[in-house]
């Protein structure tokens, strides 16, 4: 039941990867790449249902959190801001 | 029981498309982020609630020391990470985009242009 | 084929063009991006390979430490 | 202050920690080893965040801002990001947009009521924040549907652009 | 710096990271993670704070010989455990069935007691120190460097 789902929001990702690549300058590019960490991150409790595995969502809260840092250091270089 | 866990995976999965078809409607980068984060962090909402009243629904049977009790709880401290950092990233993306000189496409007003200092 | 030959089939094709476009972009940043997305997906990947323990490793060396080191490396670059 | 600023982050580090490691006891939830390696924790989080979690006063710990919290979330804020999405839905099939970005002024006076009310509308109808003004506390909101009479005066009318979010704000953070 | 809504955000989001990384690390013997990837995400977190406060404001609190003493620590901590056990072999795990970490668990699934493992929790939190200490230093100094402050030697 929970199989069909991932393998939905894997052709999500897709559409969004379209976007990362195609996107004409950088801040439509992050665009993409913020939209695959969230779809990311919900296929992998997804997948945690689907395995009945209680300790793979470690990896999803671990994702949720660590891919914002990576979001904010691109958006900070594009701004053109000191570090 | 089950028929709210298949109502809730449809609508999420439905939002989460939306979300990534509108970040090719749309023309420019902010109403292309008015798609991705509003409709992926609603069908998250969805998708990651179906889990949690499914891991729920085997509580009766498992008692509340079982691992199903711990699944429904980290994927609740998931779906909260997700809606707390998904707006402000939302918001840093944005200001980026404006300090980097995105202009707005088919803006009909732009107070920032005017009032920016540095 | 099942479900989860789907998933091993979509996620590797995407890890590879995510690959491929890191080596194509000409631009730096637009490299550091695509190499963002290739350690969410490998994460993914592993993920679904049952191994969380690599996944935790790549999550949190691939997507937030190494971008965070190649943004700062980029950034003290000059454009010419 | 600093003694207090130690303990309230100290508590909220061990509260956290609990919540992780639920259900590691059969007989309580929590076994007694989790307990001394969640205080320990608990010590080294706190001294390490306490500047981040306290900074002036201590108004977040009233258990009313709490109950009013969970109830501004859930009898306003998700009807108003259902109406959101189904907006979005519908200028994705259609295509049609009138897009601006107007200047509001809340009148919030600290930082956390502000976040609160800038991911707020980030969420809700048509709008987006993008950039905060850090000494007036003012808003500048992406509207994807600006109208017309909104735009007539020039402190904007917030209610035509978030509707109460800014009073809720103030009750729950301010 | 950023905007005073990501600051805020960091302010919420730190405690939770530091206490996850935490709870990474300790866990390693029984669910996935483990020194390394705990120090990581630990050190995910101090990148989190460079990146919303400028790395010109966390220098004033956190210089680099700190993070210097603490991955050096850690390093005597996992070699220090690793001569402990000298009496019977190299990297005895000389601490199971004490009351430190000894409990010796039961065959078959169960959902994991904490309190086992013998040295290897303790050797798990030697490696973290000494990761988290090293990533911190490694981001700390590159963002120091690419807004031109001078870096202690």
């Amino acid at each position: 039941m929970w199989l069909p789902v991932a393998v939905f929001l894997g052709v999500c990702i897709l559409i969004c990867l379209v976007r990362l690549i195609l996107g004409p300058k950088a801040p439509s590019r992050i665009v993409g790449l913020d939209t695959i960490n969230t779809l990311v991150v919900v296929s992998m409790v997804v997948l945690g249902a689907a395995f009945e595995q209680v300790i793979f969502l470690d990896v999803a809260i671990v994702y949720a959190l660590l891919s914002f840092v990576t979001t904010l250091y691109i958006a900070k270089y594009i701004e053109k801001g000191k570090f | 029981m089950n028929s709210i866990v298949y109502t809730f995976i449809v609508i999420g999965c439905f939002f989460n498309l939306v979300g990534s078809i509108g970040l090719h409607r749309f023309p420019d980068i902010y109403t292309r982020l008015h798609a991705a984060t509003k409709c992926t962090t609603f069908g998250s909402i969805f998708l990651v609630a179906a889990v949690m009243i499914q891991s729920v629904g085997t509580w009766g049977t498992e008692g509340m020391s079982s691992p199903q009790s711990v699944l429904t709880l980290h994927a609740f401290i998931a779906l909260v990470c997700i809606v707390l950092t998904n707006p402000t990233s939302a918001h840093a993306i944005a200001r980026a985009a404006h300090r980097s000189g995105v202009k707005p496409a088919r803006a009909v007003v732009d107070d920032l242009e005017g009032d920016r200092h540095d | 084929m099942t479900d989860s030959g789907i998933l091993h089939v979509i996620i590797p094709v995407l890890i590879v063009t995510c690959a491929v476009f890191v080596a194509r972009f000409k631009d730096l940043i637009y490299a550091a991006l695509a190499l963002a997305g290739l350690s969410l997906l490998l994460a993914l990947e592993f993920y679904l390979l049952q191994a969380p323990d690599v996944a935790i490793a790549e999550a949190a060396i691939g997507a937030a430490i190494t971008i965070a080191i190649f943004v700062l490396a980029i950034r003290s670059t000059r454009r010419t | 202050m600093k003694a207090i600023k130690f303990l309230v982050s100290a508590c909220v580090a061990f509260l956290l920690y609990l919540l992780l490691t639920t259900a590691s006891g059969s007989l309580f939830l929590w076994s007694r080893e989790e307990l001394i390696i969640g205080a320990v924790f608990a010590i080294i989080v706190g001294m390490v965040t306490k500047d981040m979690v306290v900074k002036k006063s201590l108004r977040m710990l009233d258990p009313r801002r709490a109950l009013l919290f969970v109830a501004y979330f859930f009898a306003v804020f998700l009807p108003a990001m259902a109406i959101a999405n189904v907006d979005v839905v519908y200028r994705v099939i259609t295509g049609r947009i009138n897009p601006g970005i107007v200047k509001i002024s809340p009148n919030l006076g600290n930082d956390l009521s502000l976040t609160l009310l800038a991911n707020s509308i980030t969420l809700t109808p048509g709008t987006l924040s993008v950039e905060v003004d850090e000494k007036t506390n003012d808003l500048y909101v992406h509207w994807i549907n600006v109208k017309k009479q909104a735009l007539e005066k020039m402190p904007r009318d917030y209610k035509a652009v978030c509707g109460s979010f800014p009073d809720w704000a103030r009750r729950i953070a301010g | 710096m950023m905007s005073k809504i990501v600051r805020t955000m960091c302010n919420i989001l730190v405690p939770l990271i530091f206490v996850f990384g935490l709870y990474v690390i300790m866990h390693g013997h029984i669910t996935p993670g483990g020194g390394f990837q705990g120090g990581a995400v630990f050190a995910s977190g101090v990148a989190f704070i460079i990146v919303a406060f400028g790395s010109a404001n966390v220098q004033k609190r956190l210089k680099e010989h700190h993070l210097s003493v603490l991955e050096s620590g850690g390093g005597l901590i996992f070699i220090g455990l690793a001569f402990g056990g000298l009496a019977t072999i190299f990297f005895f795990n000389f601490l199971v069935g004490s009351p430190i970490f000894g409990h010796i668990p039961p065959s078959g699934a169960n959902p994991g007691d904490l309190w086992t493992g013998g040295v290897i929790p303790l050797m798990n939190i030697g490696v973290g120190l000494k990761v988290l200490a090293g990533l911190s230093a490694i981001v700390l100094v590159m963002a120091l460097v690419s807004s031109g402050i001078e870096v202690e030697e």
